[in-house]
């Protein structure tokens, strides 16, 4: 029969037959009229309107045509009939943040294959499925970080928890586990991680986890959230809860939405990169991958209008820069 | 009368198909071409796989939601015992027997314990979905081997393999429904259940079955959606449950049972998938697509009632199911 | 004839026994007990359960579905069910946020009235389609939930209304608390009662129940079976739109997703409850508890540090012991009573 | 009683379809007068009922009230001008308790909602003039047929009306219950009510009546004032024929013992029945409304359980609870509900008739449909079945038609035990005649019947041995020579102990 490792065999030798590419041509022009398609998660998500925005605008200064098409709720499969009618629609390029790594690789082969360039935003493909991956910021960097945000903030003493997304969010994964390795540092010794609780991205229950969390370790410290829905809803349970202020918040939110918890003391700090210029870059990297100024390879360089130019690094990865902390002071001057 | 309904039924939506069709390939780039139909139908396998045995299940007047979760349960046992190391010719018939069992489960609740078949699927629906987390965590199996996640995408001509399979099992749940005598028990129990008691149909037995096939059906679906998307994860499917029920609905199928065909709810299901694909492609707004998708099912079943409303207009009559 | 003469002669015997007897013949008895044990065990484990901000968290989380699970009995006693009410409540939801973020001078009952009123509109289609074009309510409604879903993301076009947005006084409405009972619980314990009432003692409420229990012998009885279902329908559509602004004021953040997939939890909480699913029987007590036990058991389940993972599979475990337990207890009583008749007869 | 008619048709018709129930038929219903309407199965009478009720609008003529023209746009119509009906189909609210089904829409009310008390008050009053004992709180699910029907005739009471329409409401009554209801008509009568009554028993027709109108096919025959004709006059009328014998028993050899029902219990229904049925006997099992004797035949047929006793089927011991089994070993019972028991409602009629013997039909795996047709339309033809196609819907058929094709689905069985209950309830003189003849000619050739019926003239008629229930206990058993009304009522209504 066939079992795991006869496979793992026959996809190592394959992989190293697909490494192939024509040639870049760095001073290649941008083409005009280029057709791109923004495939986000799930469309009417203000994240990703956010994003997609800035991806617009970008396209709108180098002469492009930007949409953007996906499904309304964040499953992989309906995204890959989005790909399937992209391919054929003949788009010249799609810029895709993935539900599933995985399940979408097969549609973007396909999509490969019809000369459209893939470009994954926001949360990667498995590598094969895309030419280039617009990295947020690096899932090192934003895990330690609010590890650190949290632990100042407690005085690197407590209890701490996570609220996540869904169980299976392949970004929130990763950063859960760089602050779990950021923790086994000797500085939080003192900090212990009781348990990592999931809100799915729903905004209800994210709140009764919150509930939760706190009805189990009324003792808890602080909490990490490293999701937009998540965070708000935490926010909005302390604020109307006597752990206000006492228990503190932070992970990754945006300003709108937590503004308001912000100035009332619920929150002190929390951070997230700019969506709209993430957007913005993949958008870029995309046109520049379509007029054959890069091919995806490590080392080439690009430029992204306003953002200035971009190198590709290891795995395909382009960087966006480091995130921005939010705070009392500084909130009110971001509107997104 | 019931069977002149039928197939004016089965005629609108077979003239609705024809009349999408056409609108679609002369009107939307891309419709028309063999890879686009072959994607089509490729993306209607799993939904068509569940309504086959939902039509037989909601004729007899009982309903399965927990399909969509036992699809994801089955896609869980699979990438589990696929990432133990067990050969995929061994996980198969496992993930074959795991729908079984979830159907057995709810079929001996509805059956033993005489509960209502949608408060236990509800019930159902979370529990194996949960199981299906608790079998795989967070983990996405994607390393699945190339020769089956090929198949699965493989098409003679325009025509998939899946969809091969699905017309072969289409066959045979047919000739069961629609000229067999179990076929005709599951009409009489869905239409009035002590009756088809009284004349000696075996109630218990054949709705016990009734849900094991669903089950082993929604693991069959399970195995095409993993190796389609190669990738095995505990949430594969979320929310495939009403898009079946939908489709056997707008199939002509009465949610009170005891009325239905199976190439109704076969077209339906066609028809579904050409809209969405046809809209997809024209680049309607999904919002739009929900509506449209929404629309269709009211208006397939408004139209011949508004007829026969007016009819009645001129001749008051009672009509309306009796009294269980 | 004398035979049934002895036999409701001796049912009649001490009043006592009767007592017993109506008191087992509650339907709700089973989920009371059901809920009964949740409570007891979860608060044996951990006390933390059963103090006054615990409950009062359970209180708000259950009010908005238990609401939502009354309007929906008024419509599953006429043997109908209304599928789109989450699609409803997400409409109500944002509309109304929207139009507190946009205008903040217009005054937050004229907002909850419209609200109320935008909901009472989408019964009424649902209504029309069920009782006036005789659209299967199940269909009818599953593609209204597309429908309703599909205007609502068109309006927000992907905007969020965040808490900072809207004013405070309409936020408070979701947070505050009259004599230590929190203000929604208290709305949704208000609609409870009045429709409870409604449904026992008027007219119109019992014939709601006569045309679920039989849509035929109610056209021969003279009842005015289309007019009653499209209020059915109506009512549970307003009570629908009220839920949504109240999940506005509770949540505070509002996009165009609210309520997604919430139908089948008010359905379950129905089911749960005792409602017939066909038709007929169940109270609005009963599908109210249903839904206190279902967010009973998502907050004991946090309490009690289950495992994430394993959260909605114990979730879903134990609704399923909570309807077969409230079956079995139903089946004991059914038995129990035909013994006693016997013994009682002879 | 010269005054003008409360309520009258004038040449109405109506059709569904092709079926042309009613053509062009005039009727008057004056006050104070009991009128009857006679006719066979499918001669339209329920549905010159349902016009009268606004059930159904007629196709052309029309309804006068009071000498008026009056148009009934639904039932509410009706009710409003002081018409009450009771339909040849129970039509109760399961769900609901007793008094609400009598009292819906109508119930009493304080300053408050409804006032459960005087709804209570009333019903038990109404229960009291048709002395019925039936807790006015107790929901009307699982209430009998008769009971129901019970339930119905308070029902019509309670609205007072001044035209008071009753399709076939004794068809499921014994002696006692007919005699009180006949005893309230009366009463009503002498009020002023104006009375319009169906029954397929002629000697009620002859009680209670002053005239009659007969229909046959849809079409007006004759009205007459029973003073003046005979029973044979009204058959001639409604058949078109003379009759034959109304109950052809015939003397046949009896063989071993086909049925043995030995200490059989259900506790809180029945207790200790022990009885034997022969090859080529007919027993009837007698007993008033709410005896048991369903209850008993539902038990052996295996449809309930029993908590003590056993069911032998030629020697071998059946399997409780199981229908199948006790279809396997030969049995087969012709239910009293056809309604709820006997038929599927939406299945076409050869459907109906083939459910219980799917496997005659079948070839190999699949059903063979010019098997299961043959089948049908043979049986058919032997029932003299009344319709338009095989294929139309059993809902679509006339009531005693409707009983005809649950008679026809268990008789193609071939059984060798034949439990019926309540076998001609609603079927016309001339066909139960015919389901007489065929009984016995069952009987006759080696079939054990077990004949349930609360009509005495049949149970008198027919059996070879009638066996009397009362209270769930078997109290008599009266071999055919001593069988009188007098020993049979003295039995059932536990008079006498034998
Ligand atoms: N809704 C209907 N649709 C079609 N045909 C009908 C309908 N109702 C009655 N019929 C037909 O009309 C004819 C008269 O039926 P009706 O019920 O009036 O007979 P009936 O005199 O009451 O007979 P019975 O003594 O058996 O009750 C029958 O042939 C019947 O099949
Ligand atoms: N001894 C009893 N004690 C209590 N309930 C009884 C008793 N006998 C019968 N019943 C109930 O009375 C109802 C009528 O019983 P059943 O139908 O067997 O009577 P029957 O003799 O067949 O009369 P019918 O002519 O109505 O068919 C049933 O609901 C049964 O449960
Ligand atoms: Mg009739
Ligand atoms: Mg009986």
């Amino acid at each position: 029969g066939t079992t795991k490792s006869d496979v793992a065999q026959q996809s190592s030798a394959s992989a190293t037959a697909a490494a192939s590419s024509a040639a870049a041509d760095p001073n290649a022009p941008v083409k005009q009229g280029l057709k791109i398609a923004f495939l986000p998660k799930q469309v009417n998500n203000p994240y990703f309107t956010i994003a997609d925005g800035g991806g617009a605008a970008a396209a709108k200064e180098f002469g492009g045509e930007a949409k953007e098409v996906g499904p309304s709720e964040a499953s992989a499969s309906s995204q890959v009939s989005y790909i399937n009618t992209l391919i054929q629609q003949k788009q010249d390029a799609i810029v895709i943040s993935a539900n599933d790594p995985n399940a979408v690789v097969p549609a973007l082969t396909r999509a490969r294959a019809a000369g459209i360039k893939v470009v994954s935003y926001d949360s990667d493909t498995a590598p094969a499925g895309r030419h280039v991956f617009v990295n947020q910021a690096g899932a090192e960097d934003l895990g330690r970080t609010e590890v650190q945000l949290l632990a100042e903030q407690i005085g690197h003493k407590g209890k701490i928890a996570v609220l996540s997304a869904t169980p299976n969010a392949t970004n929130q994964n990763t950063w859960i586990d760089f602050m779990k390795d950021e923790l086994k540092k000797p500085e939080y010794k003192d900090m212990e991680l009781v348990k990592v609780a999931y809100g799915n991205d729903e905004d209800q229950k994210s709140f009764t986890e919150t509930q939760g969390l706190l009805r189990s370790y009324p003792d808890l410290a602080g909490i990490i959230s490293p999701t937009t829905v998540g965070i708000a809803a935490a926010a909005r349970y302390l604020s109307d809860s006597p752990y206000k202020g006492k228990v503190k918040l932070t992970g990754l939110g945006t300003p709108n939405q937590l503004k308001k918890f912000v100035k009332d003391g619920t929150i002190e700090a929390f951070e997230l990169w700019n969506p709209a210029d993430l957007g913005y870059l993949a958008s870029y990297a995309a046109a520049a991958l379509a007029s054959g100024q890069i091919t995806g390879a490590e080392g080439e360089k690009f430029k992204a209008g306003k953002l200035g130019e971009y190198t590709i690094g290891a795995k395909g990865e382009v960087l966006l820069g480091k995130p921005t902390v939010f705070n009392k002071e500084n909130v009110d001057k971001f509107d997104f | 009368m019931r069977l002149d309904l039928a197939r004016r039924w089965e005629g609108l939506i077979l003239v609705l198909l024809v009349g999408v069709v056409v609108w679609a390939s002369l009107g939307v780039d891309g419709f028309a071409n063999g890879s686009n139909i072959s994607f089509l139908l490729l993306d209607t396998t799993e939904i068509a796989l569940m309504a086959l045995t939902m039509t037989l299940v909601i004729i007899a007047a009982e309903i399965d939601l927990s399909v969509a979760s036992t699809l994801g349960l089955s896609c869980a046992v699979l990438g589990r015992l696929w990432n133990a190391g067990l050969p995929i010719e061994a996980i198969m018939p496992i993930c074959l027997l795991v729908g079984a069992a979830c159907g057995a489960f709810n079929g001996l609740l509805v059956t033993r314990l005489g509960l209502p078949s949608l408060a236990v699927t509800i019930g159902t629906f979370a529990l194996f979905r949960g199981l299906a987390y608790v079998m795989l965590g967070d983990q996405a199996v994607a390393d699945l081997p190339p020769a089956y996640t090929g198949l699965a995408t493989a098409s003679f001509g325009p025509v998939p393999v899946a969809t091969a399979l699905v017309a072969v099992l289409a066959g045979v749940a047919a000739v069961v429904l629609h000229a067999t005598g179990t076929g005709r028990s599951i009409f009489a129990l869905g239409s009035n259940v002590e009756a088809a008691f009284f004349a000696g149909v075996r109630v218990k037995r054949i709705k016990l079955w009734l849900f094991v096939a669903s089950g082993v059906m929604a693991s069959l679906a399970s195995l095409v959606y993993t190796f389609r998307y190669a990738s095995a994860r505990a949430d594969n499917g979320v929310g495939l449950e009403l898009a079946v029920v939908a489709a056997v609905l707008l199939g002509g199928v009465s949610i009170f049972g005891g009325r239905g065909t199976l190439p109704g709810v076969l077209m339906a299901v066609l028809l579904l998938g050409v809209v969405r694909n046809a809209l997809i492609l024209a680049d309607v707004a999904n919002e739009v697509l929900n509506f449209v998708t929404g629309l269709l099912l009211v208006a397939s079943v408004l139209a011949p009632n508004v007829g026969a409303v007016w009819r009645r207009r001129t001749s008051p009559q009672v009509e309306g199911k009796s009294a269980s | 004839m004398t035979a049934t003469a002895t036999r409701t002669e001796a049912v009649r015997r001490g009043g006592g026994r009767r007592l017993v007897d109506r008191v087992a013949r509650v339907r709700e008895l089973g989920i009371v007990v059901a809920l009964g044990v949740l409570f007891g065990v979860t608060g044996a484990v951990n006390p933390s359960f059963l103090t006054y901000a615990s409950i009062r968290d359970i209180l708000l989380n259950s009010a908005i579905v238990a609401m939502l699970a009354v309007g929906q009995t008024l419509v599953v006693v006429t043997r109908n069910v209304d599928l789109s009410v989450s699609s409803v409540v997400g409409l109500s939801a944002f509309g109304g946020a929207l139009i507190l973020a946009d205008h903040p001078g217009v005054p937050v009952a004229v907002v909850v009235a419209g609200c109320v009123l935008l909901g009472a509109l989408c019964g009424a289609v649902n209504g029309l389609l069920v009782g006036a074009a005789k659209v299967p309510a199940l269909v009818a409604t599953l593609g209204t939930l597309y429908a309703f879903r599909g205007i609502d993301y068109a309006w927000a076009g992907g905007r969020q209304v965040n808490a900072a947005d809207m004013p405070e006084g309409f936020l408070s409405l979701g947070t505050r608390s009259v004599l230590g009972v929190p203000l929604l619980a208290l709305t949704a314990l208000v609609v409870l009662v009045v429709v409870g009432w409604m449904l026992g003692n008027l007219r119109s409420g019992r014939e709601l129940y006569a045309i679920g229990s039989n849509p035929e012998a109610a056209v021969l009885a003279g009842i005015r079976v289309r007019r009653r279902i499209v209020a059915a329908f109506v009512a549970n559509g307003a009570l629908a739109g009220l839920a949504g602004v109240m999940w506005a004021a509770r949540f505070g953040t509002v996009d165009a997703t609210v309520a997604t997939g919430k139908e089948l939890d008010v359905v379950a909480a129905v089911v749960v409850g005792g409602v017939a699913i066909f038709g007929g029987s169940g109270t609005v007590y009963g599908a109210a508890l249903g839904a206190l036990l279902l967010s009973g058991i998502t907050s004991a389940l946090a309490v009690l540090r289950v495992d994430a993972l394993a959260q909605t599979a114990i979730n879903g475990a134990l609704l399923l012991a909570a309807i077969a337990l409230d079956r079995i207890l139903a089946l004991r009583v059914a038995a129990a009573l035909r013994r006693r008749r016997f013994h009682d007869a002879t | 009683m010269n005054e003008t008619p409360v309520l009258s048709l004038s040449q109405v018709s109506k059709a569904f379809g092709a079926v042309r129930a009613v053509r062009e038929v005039s009727l008057e219903l004056f006050p104070g007068e009991v009128h009857a309407l006679a006719g066979e199965n499918g001669a339209g009478k329920s549905t010159l009922v349902k016009i009268l009720s606004g059930v159904h609008r007629p196709d052309s003529g029309r309804i006068l009230l009071d000498g008026a023209p009056v148009e009934f746009g639904g039932p509410a119509d009706a009710q409003r001008a002081g018409v009450a009906v009771i339909y040849q189909e129970p039509t109760l609210f399961p769900d609901l308790s007793v008094m609400e089904n009598i009292f819906m829409g109508r119930q009493p009310r304080r300053r408050l909602g409804i006032d459960r008390r005087a709804m209570r008050a009333s019903t038990a009053e109404l229960f009291g003039r048709l002395g019925v004992h039936l807790d006015p709180d107790q929901p009307a699910r699982g209430l009998s047929i008769a009971d129901q029907q019970l339930v119905e005739i308070a029902k019509a009471l309670s609205r007072q009306a001044r035209v008071l329409v009753m399709d076939e409401p004794t068809a499921a009554l014994s002696g006692t219950e007919v005699a009180r209801l006949f005893g309230v008509a009366r009463a009503l009568r002498s009020q002023g009510c104006a009375l319009l009554f169906i029954s397929h028993r002629l000697e009620e027709i002859f009680e209670l009546c002053r005239r009659v109108t007969v229909l046959r096919d849809g079409t007006y025959v004759a009205s007459d004032l029973i003073a003046d004709i005979t029973p044979d006059d009204l058959v001639r009328r409604m058949v078109g024929r003379e009759l034959d014998a109304l109950f052809p028993k015939q003397e046949t050899s009896r063989g071993e013992v086909a049925l043995k029902v030995d200490r059989l219990t259900r506790e809180g229904v029945f207790t200790d029945v022990s009885f034997e049925v022969r090859r080529g006997e007919i027993v009837a099992l007698a007993g008033l409304v709410g005896a048991g004797r369903s209850e008993v035949a539902r038990a052996v047929f295996g449809i309930d359980r029993w908590d003590a006793g056993s069911v032998e089927v030629d020697g071998e011991r059946l399997r409780p609870a199981s229908p199948t089994a006790a279809m396997a070993a030969g049995l087969a019972l012709v239910p009293e509900d056809r309604r709820q028991q006997g038929l599927v409602m939406d299945l076409s009629i050869e459907r109906n008739i083939g459910l219980a013997g799917l496997a005659a039909v079948r070839r190999g795996p699949l059903i063979s449909r010019p098997a299961e047709r043959e089948r049908a339309r043979d049986w058919a033809v032997r029932l003299r079945m009344k319709f338009g196609r095989l294929t139309d819907p059993v809902n679509v058929l006339s009531g005693g038609n409707q009983q005809k094709v649950v008679l026809a689905k268990w008789l193609a069985r071939r059984p060798s035990v034949l439990i019926v209950d309540e076998p001609t309830r609603g079927i016309d003189v001339a066909t139960k005649a015919e389901v007489h003849r065929l009984l016995s000619e069952l009987a006759g050739g080696g079939v054990a019947v077990l004949m349930i019926s609360s009509e005495l003239p049949e149970v008198l008629g027919m059996a070879d041995r009638v066996l009397v229930m009362h209270e769930g206990r078997l109290v008599a058993e009266i071999p055919r020579a001593d069988a009188t009304e007098e020993s049979v009522m003295a039995a059932a209504t536990g008079r006498s102990v034998a």
